[in-house]
């Protein structure tokens, strides 16, 4: 008679200890392998720094070099649309803040429910584009791997179930919320483990990039 | 006698996966804006040349050897092994369609340094046996005789009487306690001697007192091409030991981009020290003769001229200013391509390309970028400082059927030289 | 006690007139939460409407249900359905005790087989019985015994719907809701610890009315009260889509109005009829007193999280999470450094020097 | 009850203007339901106790409806008192027990709120009850 209630807390409950636990071990672990692997010194003569211009790159590499625009807009507006959608959804949607908060213990305020609204609208679509694109366009297509699939369902279901649970398009609500958090669950779960870690592993990316440019002054 | 073999690969690969390599690999969301900034798919469209795919190898075993998941999905037998047949299938996209331009590396979103880990991936190429023949051969030639192209020491001193004869001017060898040693690329002693030349009659201006060296006038680096450290150690250790035993202060790379690579970046690390002197480009000089006003020039050209930058030297090197200040010094008429400094378009040879006979079709495909860039200068003339740069962008001027003079940027500058009439 | 009267004889015996009949109509279409459009057909179906026996049972309860229900407001309405119903055996309420108590159940299930409502309030432990008993007799016993001849069973509020309190972890005496034993009969839930009284009018009167069980939820819930959240009926929904919060019960926002949701409020979950019914004669309801909605209507609502605890954040520690998180992920991350450290030593130790001889693979 | 006497109660007044998101889509709903009396002569009947009014909102509402030219008592089950606002045919119906609490409480937008008009079962009521006294007075002379 209770299965929707049971499973809002199982979700809320048991999952999510798994689900966050693996997670941060996950993580963790990741950060331990690819540092892990080391970098050998550089003897040669330094033109340049290294650490300044590393975290020019870590910002500067969010915007795009004009020519690629204009070449592949489809792909850097998506990727702009989603990416702000989906943090302004993540981080600004006052029922997630309060998730921060009860975790670090500190929170920040929220924006009014109808602009998250918006901007999860606009990054299912921009998901939904990136769907049409990876599937249309010859370079993705070849690039593409079972995992590509696998992390767009991963970011998809939870803005779907995210949203369907806002505008309770799923009765009852906590079977509606249960899945939006289970879809989480799902994902925090594979997240370590899958190029969902580029969320995290893209600063060091960027970092290295252009820290190595930065030693031969070369802005990257 | 040793041989190449898969383990061996495999091994170089283990050998080479570093913190950014994994970073890098962990940041591909596979987005293939890669692609996008090289010119082997802008030209083809064939999404194969996408260039993180060119990495795959690698990919393979850094998931393979470096991650949790990859050794779970070993034992589960989900992984896609390495084998010598993906090599041989991959050596096209690591050779063929790769000059190691690293314009990919400049648009990642992601911040992936692809030029980096194809420089990584073709230590494992080679180590199994997957370089192609024409690079193979330049490698044996540098090592065997000194020179890739094959050009001894008897040769370079043919040269320099030549020279000698027909301009007056000493060009000096083996000078012990010189300044700087000044080292040369194969096609600059063969195709382009003006620009020793050039050296000794800026030199003999600007008073700056330089030698060539008999056991290390090559500078050009085959190992770096091919990919393989030891060989380009071998080769940096002639330089290390000429300047050693000259005592110079400084070694000039010449104009050409890969030399510079080799021995002012990878140099150092390849004999694990820092050298005992300092390495700068010839145009780097340049611009500090200038600077400081030891050499000035006249009677500046009025055509309009165009620069093409060595990727190696811009992207790789960071030469990005000084070429542009020594144009200034040439003529009034200077135009700037579309892409430019750290956004040129490479001349599709670098990398080890022009010496790759499996390539030369696809190459001279490809050098409609380079061929669309300058005829939208509308420049009469085009300046380079890259001797291998200049052949393929002859090479593919020919084949397009466009009419363009190319020029050294350093021939240039001693052709306006005010020279002091002074008798010594 | 079998009565054979209709509700509309015995309304006019009680010399309503026939605008009092338009009007109680009127009201009970509004206690039923039924739309104004419904009065005609309510007012020939309460015409024909004949008076049922109704049998209360009370398990593991707390009596908050039946005092709900008798300190309801607007008494003439709901005293006029009272009125008009047998209520045979309630003990709490019922004047016989003892055997003749117990006698009264068993008349009144023999005379009004098939057709007689059973009311539970309190949930039913499947543990040991004797953890609670009337006249000797096991609640499991009693409820399957009056269940049989029942022609639908009501199980008012929480405890007797889903368990309530009892079952709330460890559920020491095997707590179950009635839904959880009889299968066999039409169960209409109405939840609530307590419900709203005019609810449990509400549904005897759509019994009365219409003789059927009204439109019910997945939980088994009258559509009627319990179709939408709190949270969507909730007066001060337009703070929570504004962002506008109480941080504190005494803070700007909470003497201004807005939003509880971080204060702990699960309206968002709960489904119930508090905000437009509301509380004491209409006076008030725990949003509109300052205090968020503990979700008193839902199962398992004991287990849900803290009640001061936002709806969103999980259960468990996160923080404490996290911490043991992150110890074992260093534990496992250097183990696997060190694996990694290992396989790329080896891979230094087995480098053989790479000459031009050896550029050839053999064949 | 002396005792609650004493705490002083103050009570805020309704401000007009400061119509909530509880009571504004209700002016709506009765401005489409006097377009469709006007249009189709369909009445319509709005239950109050199914809105979630906050605190105050029910004040102000009825406020702002203002009272108009007619009111009426009906007597019958306790008292119903009704009065047309001052938008005419916007009509607010409070039905009271005997022991003076409310049951109901709705607004009809309609020409005469049903609960006014006589019963057909009524008139025929009446007809015999009259039909009855005149038989009798006929009867006495």
């Amino acid at each position: 008679m209770s299965e929707p209630m049971d499973f809002l807390l199982w979700v809320r409950g048991p999952a999510f200890d798994v689900a966050a636990l693996i997670f941060v071990i996950g993580v963790v672990v990741r950060f331990f392998e690819i540092f892990s692997l080391g970098r050998k010194a550089n003897f040669s003569e330094p033109r340049g720094t290294e650490f300044g211009p590393g975290m020019k790159s870590v910002l500067t590499r969010s915007l795009p070099e004009p020519g690629m625009f204009k070449r592949q807009p489809l792909t850097i507006l998506v990727g702009y649309v989603f990416h702000i959608g989906l943090l302004i959804s993540l981080i600004l949607f006052v029922p997630h803040i309060e998730l921060f908060r009860e975790t670090f213990g500190f929170g920040w305020p929220g924006l009014p429910n109808p602009l998250v609204d918006a901007a999860a609208v606009l990054s299912i679509v921009a998901l939904l584009a990136a769907l049409w694109h990876r599937i249309s366009s010859p370079v993705m297509r070849i690039l593409t791997t079972n995992e590509d699939w696998l992390v767009w369902a991963l970011t998809f279901l939870p803005m779907l179930t995210g949203y369907i649970a806002y505008h309770r398009m799923i009765d009852p609500y906590p079977l509606a919320l249960g899945l939006h958090i289970l879809s989480i669950e799902a994902l925090m779960i594979f997240f370590p483990f899958t190029k969902l870690m580029h969320a995290f592993t893209l600063f060091i990316a960027r970092w290295y990039n252009g820290a190595m440019s930065g030693r031969r002054v070369v802005e990257s | 006698m040793s041989e190449a073999t898969l383990e061996r690969g495999l091994n170089a690969f283990k050998e080479q996966i570093d913190a950014p390599v994994a970073a890098f690999f962990s940041s591909c969301v596979s987005c293939g804006m890669c692609a996008e900034a090289c010119l082997f798919y802008t030209e083809t469209g064939d999404p194969k040349y996408t260039p993180i795919r060119k990495l795959e190898p690698l990919r393979r075993v850094w998931e393979q050897e470096y991650t949790i998941v990859g050794k779970i999905k070993s034992l589960l037998g989900l992984s896609k092994p390495v084998t010598d047949e993906l090599l041989q299938e991959w050596q096209e996209l690591l050779y063929d369609s790769c000059t190691m331009c690293a314009r990919c590396s400049m648009v990642c979103p992601v911040g992936n340094d692809i030029a980096y880990m194809v420089r990584k991936a073709r230590e494992g190429m080679v180590a199994s046996g997957n370089a192609p023949e024409g690079v193979k051969g330049a490698s044996m030639r540098a090592v065997k005789i000194g020179s890739p192209m094959g050009v001894t020491l008897k040769a370079v001193e043919a040269q320099i009487k030549h020279i000698e004869a027909d301009s007056g001017l000493t060009i000096p060898m083996d000078a012990v306690g010189a300044d700087y040693l000044v080292l040369l690329s194969s096609m600059e002693i063969m195709n382009f001697p003006e620009y020793l030349e050039a050296l000794a009659k800026i030199f003999k201006q600007a008073k700056v007192t330089w030698t060539l060296c008999s056991t290390a006038f090559e500078a050009t680096n085959s190992g770096i091409q091919i990919g393989s450290s030891d060989i380009a150690r071998e080769l940096v250790q002639r330089i290390v030991d000429g300047a050693e035993r000259l005592k110079v202060k400084c070694v000039i790379s010449p104009e050409c981009g890969h030399a510079y690579t080799a021995i002012r970046w990878e140099g150092p690390n390849l004999i694990g020290k820092p050298f005992p002197f300092k390495v700068v480009h010839i145009l780097e000089l340049l611009d500090e003769l200038r600077a400081s006003g030891r050499i000035k020039t006249t009677g500046l050209e009025s055509d309009s001229m165009t620069f093409h930058d060595p990727c190696s030297l811009v992207r790789k090197g960071g030469v990005i200013e000084e070429p542009r200040n020594l144009m200034g010094m040439v003529t009034t008429n200077f135009i700037e391509m579309q892409d430019h400094g750290k956004w040129a378009w490479c001349c599709g040879g670098g990398g080890g390309v022009s010496s790759n006979e499996d390539a030369e079709e696809l190459r001279l495909k490809v050098f409609k970028r380079k061929k669309e860039q300058l005829e939208q200068t509308g420049a009469d003339i085009l300046v380079t400082a890259c001797a291998n740069c200049r052949l393929v962008i002859e090479e593919g001027l020919e084949e397009y059927k466009m009419e363009m003079p190319i020029t050294g940027l350093s021939e240039l500058v001693a052709e306006h030289l005010v020279v002091d009439e002074t008798k010594e | 006690m079998a009565d054979t009267k209709t509700l509309g004889e015995s309304l006019r015996l009680h010399g309503v007139s026939r605008r009092g009949f338009l009007k109680f109509c009127t009201a009970t279409a509004s206690m039923m939460a039924l739309p104004p459009t419904m009065v005609p057909a309510i007012a020939a179906a309460l015409e024909k409407a004949k008076r049922p026996s109704v049998i209360w049972l009370s398990f593991q309860e707390c009596t908050g249900c039946t005092e709900s229900l008798t300190r309801s407001h607007a008494p003439t309405v709901e005293n006029l359905i009272f009125d008009h119903i047998s209520l045979d055996y309630h003990h709490t309420l019922q004047v016989a005790a003892g055997d003749a108590a117990e006698a009264a159940r068993e008349e009144a299930m023999h005379e009004n087989e098939g057709e007689y409502l059973l009311v539970v309030d309190g949930s039913i432990p499947e543990g040991n019985a004797g953890y609670s008993t009337i006249a000797g007799i096991s609640n499991l016993q009693m409820l399957e015994e009056s269940a049989k001849g029942a022609a639908a069973i009501i199980a008012v509020g929480t405890c007797a719907a889903f368990g309530g309190l009892h079952k709330a972890e460890p559920n020491p005496t095997g707590a179950v809701a009635v839904s959880d034993i009889i299968k066999d009969k039409p169960i209409i839930n109405v939840s609530g610890c307590p419900p709203i009284p005019v609810v449990i009018t509400g549904v005897l009167a759509h019994f009365l009315t219409f003789g059927t069980i009204p439109e019910l939820d997945e939980y088994g819930r009258p559509m009627v009260f319990y179709g939408q959240s709190i949270h969507d009926r909730c007066y001060r929904r337009p703070f929570y889509d504004k962002g506008l919060f109480a941080e504190t019960f005494d803070d700007e926002g909470a003497k201004k109005g807005w939003c509880l949701y971080k204060l702990g409020c699960k309206g968002p979950m709960t489904y119930n009829a508090c905000a437009t019914a509301k509380w004491n004669q209409g006076a008030s309801w725990p949003v509109e007193s300052g205090h968020g909605c503990l979700g008193c209507s839902e199962p398992d609502f004991w287990d849900a999280g803290g009640f001061y605890n936002a709806l969103s954040i999980p259960t468990s520690d996160v923080s404490k999470l996290v911490t043991v998180g992150v110890a074992a992920g260093v534990a496992l991350g250097a183990a696997t450094a060190g694996l990694n450290h290992k396989t790329k030593s080896n891979a230094a130790k087995n480098h053989g020097t790479v000459t031009v001889d050896d550029l050839e693979k053999t064949s | 009850m002396t005792v609650l006497d004493n705490i002083k109660i103050v009570v805020e007044p309704a401000v007009i203007s400061e119509l909530t998101e509880n009571t504004l889509p209700l002016l709506h709903e009765i401005r489409h339901a006097l377009i469709r009396l006007a249009e189709s002569g369909e009445s319509t009947i709005l239950d109050l106790q199914a809105i979630p009014f906050g605190p105050g909102d029910e004040d102000r509402l009825l406020s702002f409806l203002g009272t108009g030219e007619v009111s009426a008592t009906v007597n019958a089950l306790g008292e119903t008192k009704i009065f047309e606002t001052q938008y005419p045919a916007v009509w607010l119906v409070e039905h009271k027990n005997p022991e003076l609490s409310r049951v109901a409480l709705q607004i009809e937008v309609t020409q005469v709120p049903t609960i006014l008009m006589t019963q057909n079962a009524d008139i025929l009521d009446s007809i015999a009850l009259i039909g009855e006294t005149l038989e009798q007075s006929n009867a006495e002379f």
